[in-house]
């Protein structure tokens, strides 16, 4: 009489160093092997998206920044297209390589958290100290050009909040200069440690099929061997003038995701580089006064600009009818705004297209049949932001 | 007994401190037991199920290994200290106690009892 | 193939399943009735040519005052030739449409969070369950007529 | 309750060093809700080195932390893990709502979102910003030490 087998449920909880937020994984386990992983999302959901229906356009920069908040200029890149790509408004070419820099700048950031909370799961403390320390310097900068380091809110619709302030590019330069040595830092801790290669090799496999099944974008994606990037696939805010390669891994498993990323790194910083070099002169907003925000003098001085500044700040402006989806190359996959509006002020519907969402929604896939200590490893390669999966 | 003093003393500190800091603890900290409280914590959830549970079999046959080989290795402790004085006694006696272990070793090894799954 | 061209050929293809058919403002939209929604997505998913295979975004967009309220909004990106369609259906109140977790699995927790939202519900989901709100939520917030402070004891 | 009711001069010394000991020890519970958390974070890290409060340890479970920083917005879905938490630490227990949302539901005035922690549990120290610098969160642990030092054994009953 084989009697049924009873498997022991234990609940990653929502308090937990490896969740990286509030998740919870309800884990049925036999012993150490898991049998059914079932996440739990939700804690985090602030009804962004209902809260969209109700503040202006202009508002809803702000919500941008608070869900992918490890790349928050992402974000705001990818609703500022959407709602541009509504009015139907051109950005000029400066704010674009500007939007470039400070996406990559944010992505370089993603990654270093991402690297640092993943190795600190596995056990590598010093990750954690490396990854911050040059993470603040990008932090510094964005706290340069815009006053705030997590959430600036930097990019807006039809260009930007101000142009770089100086010494802005100078720091770049040098943080860009020496930065590639830190990722070979990074690489002499980690790429041929050999606790490291036995957490994370062959451990999370997921195929190309499967990946492309389960509608996974982003590094994991990549990881898997599909060689397909937002950036290149369909180019958006110049990314079309800028060469760099798209990493792919063979094997599809936390090794290979972690390489995928580390090149990545590579691949944004040269990205950089090649901005600072082509970063045109000239206007940063776009001449739309019905959209744009005048400049700080024109508003103290002549009386147009005042009313205009007013009546943009408190009443916002209207978006012609219609409906929009764009999307941008996260850190984390493809992160997209469907934005319908009714030519009101207020969008009549935002939908936030979430990347970590999706990716999430492979975990069971991912992890059924691995031991409990590998579906720590797989949350942190899947590299998954609460702000942005409950919304 | 001279020398054994500084043990004495060794002790009465520990147990002086072991006692002491769980007594002030006991007497200073408050005691506000709530029903959260006296629950086993598992990451801020109410825990289900219980864990006194059918543990797979592979558990047992490692801890008892362990057990085996451990106590060998305890044993080669003070045959390894006295090992000038016994001599070949001594060795021909540890030879005899290892391979005695090591053919264990083979058994189970044959049995597949170290593989995992 | 562009997506100018796939617009045709979809159009051309599968003219019985459509029934309206236009370039949005950024990419082809076709609006599918419900009972055609799993062929229709079969078929672009299948062509060899199309290859629509990455799920991208499922979302509805709630309009009260129309007979069939919710507007189901899938879309769908080819890696192959980068493009992306969006397709809709409509749907009325408590109503219900076919899953397409079949097809792609990505969906099923797109259809479940449609589901928690607003209410719809998708036939032979593989679980469909609530998955923001709490099990026990009584109401689906993202309906207009929901007030954004949320009822008092929910 | 035990011998502090009787004899004062020994109390009043014995509320020095037991406030010198919790104040320089404490342990702060891994718990990070929002954005707020990876300020939090920064503020572990080498640059704002909260160690210098002796609060670098950050303990996973609650039975080993005395401090409670809420960083990030608090939904209706959080609040009875979050209950649970704070019931779970042992006695000698302060609270940091770190930033807006966790002060006042912040610019979430949505649905799901509870306005502010001190509903649910009492606070210590609140901490303003969206999110606050890491710099604002040492302010908050400066705040909370002077307040430990205050405290004598008699009024924590």
């Amino acid at each position: 009489m084989a009697e049924e087998k009873k498997y022991m449920t234990l609940s990653m909880g929502p308090q937990h160093p490896a969740t990286h937020g509030v998740l919870r994984v309800i884990l049925e386990l036999d012993g150490e092997v898991v049998h059914k992983a079932i996440p739990v999302i939700g804690h985090l959901h602030r009804g962004v998206e209902k809260l969209g229906e109700a503040r202006t356009y202009l508002q809803n920069i702000v919500f941008s920044d608070r869900l992918d908040y490890t790349s928050a200029m992402n974000n705001n890149l990818a609703y500022c297209l959407t709602v541009e790509k509504l009015c139907g408004v051109e950005v000029p070419d400066r704010a674009k390589v500007i939007r470039v820099i400070m996406a990559e700048l944010s992505r370089i950031a993603a990654h270093l958290i991402w690297l640092a909370t993943h190795a600190l799961d596995i056990g590598a403390m010093t990750l954690y100290f490396y990854c911050f320390r040059e993470r603040e310097e990008i932090l510094d900068m964005f706290e340069m050009t815009s006053g705030q380091r997590l959430t600036p809110s930097y990019i807006r619709i039809g260009g930007l909040m101000n142009d770089l302030p100086e010494g802005f590019l100078e720091r770049l330069k040098k943080f860009v200069d020496n930065f590639d040595a830190h990722v070979d830092e990074y690489e002499t801790l980690l790429t041929k440690n050999p606790i490291w290669i036995a957490r994370t090799k062959g451990v999370g496999y997921i195929s190309a099929e499967d990946a492309i099944n389960w509608g996974i974008t982003g590094p994991v994606l990549r990881g898997s061997g599909v060689k397909f990037d937002f950036r290149k696939a369909t180019p958006y805010s110049g990314y079309e003038n800028f060469e760099f390669d798209i990493p792919t891994g063979t094997h599809g498993d936390c090794y290979d995701r972690y390489l995928v990323r580390l090149e990545e790194l590579r691949q944004s910083n040269r990205i950089l580089k090649q901005a600072i070099k082509m970063l045109p002169s000239g206007p940063v907003n776009a001449d739309v006064p019905q959209l744009v925000f005048p400049e700080k003098e024109k508003v103290l001085n002549n009386i147009e600009s005042l009313i205009m500044q007013f009546k943009l700040a408190s009443g916002g402006f209207t978006v012609p009818k219609g409906e929009v989806y764009a999307s941008v190359e996260n850190a984390k996959g493809e992160f997209g705004y469907y934005i319908v509006s009714d030519g009101s002020s207020n969008p009549y519907r935002m939908r936030i297209k979430s990347s970590c969402f999706i990716n999430l929604s492979a975990l069971p896939f991912i992890v059924k049949g691995s031991m409990v200590a590998d579906v720590v490893a797989v949350i942190g390669s899947i590299d998954i932001v609460l702000g942005e999966i409950d919304r | 007994m001279q020398n054994y003093l500084p043990i004495l003393i060794l002790a009465i500190i520990a147990l002086i401190f072991a006692c002491g800091s769980l007594i002030v603890s006991s007497l200073i900290g408050q005691k506000k037991p709530n029903e959260d409280k006296l629950r086993p914590y598992e990451c801020g959830v109410i825990p289900v199920g219980d864990a006194r549970q059918r543990y797979p079999v592979r558990y047992y046959i490692v801890a008892m290994l362990f057990i085996v080989f451990d106590i060998e290795a305890a044993f080669m402790y003070p045959w390894a200290v006295l090992f000038k004085e016994l001599g070949w006694f001594g060795f021909i006696e540890m030879l005899v106690f290892m391979v005695i272990l090591i053919i264990g070793l083979i058994y189970v090894w044959g049995k597949g009892a170290l593989e995992w799954e | 193939m562009n997506s100018k061209e796939i617009f045709e050929t979809i159009k051309s293809d599968c003219k019985s399943l459509i029934t309206e058919a236009f370039m949005g403002i950024d990419i082809p939209t076709f609006v599918v009735e419900p009972d055609s929604l799993l062929e229709f997505m079969k078929y672009i998913k299948k062509m060899p040519q199309l290859s629509f295979d990455l799920i991208a975004d499922i979302t509805a967009v709630d309009y009260p005052n129309r007979a069939k309220r919710f507007e189901l909004v899938y879309h769908i990106f080819s890696i192959k030739n980068a493009v992306r369609i969006r397709v809709k259906t409509k749907v009325e109140d408590g109503g219900s449409v076919e899953s397409v977790t079949s097809i792609w699995r990505g969906a099923e927790w797109l259809e479940r969070e449609v589901f928690d939202m607003f209410g719809v519900t998708f036939k032979n989901h593989p679980d469909l369950r609530r998955i923001l709100m709490n099990e026990d939520y009584k109401y689906h917030p993202l309906k207009k007529e929901f007030p954004l402070q949320g009822y008092e004891e929910s | 309750m035990g011998i502090e009711s009787h004899l004062g001069i020994i109390t009043t010394s014995l509320d020095k060093i037991v406030n010198w000991g919790r104040k320089n020890s404490l342990w702060p519970m891994t718990f990070g809700l929002a954005c707020c958390a990876l300020e939090m974070m920064v503020a572990a890290s080498a640059r704002h080195d909260i160690s210098r409060f002796g609060a670098e340890v950050f303990r996973g479970s609650p039975r080993q932390a005395d401090l409670l920083i809420v960083p990030g917005t608090l939904t209706k879905k959080m609040l009875p893990y979050v209950l649970r938490l704070y019931n779970q630490m042992p006695e000698p227990k302060w609270v940091i709502a770190y930033g807006a949302c966790a002060c006042s539901g912040g610019i979430f005035n949505t649905y799901n979102v509870v306005q502010g922690v001190d509903k649910v549990i009492p606070v210590d120290v609140y901490v303003a910003g969206c999110p606050p610098k890491p710099e604002a969160l040492l302010r908050a642990i400066v705040m909370l030490r002077k307040k430990i030092e205050k405290e004598t054994l008699k009024d924590r009953v």
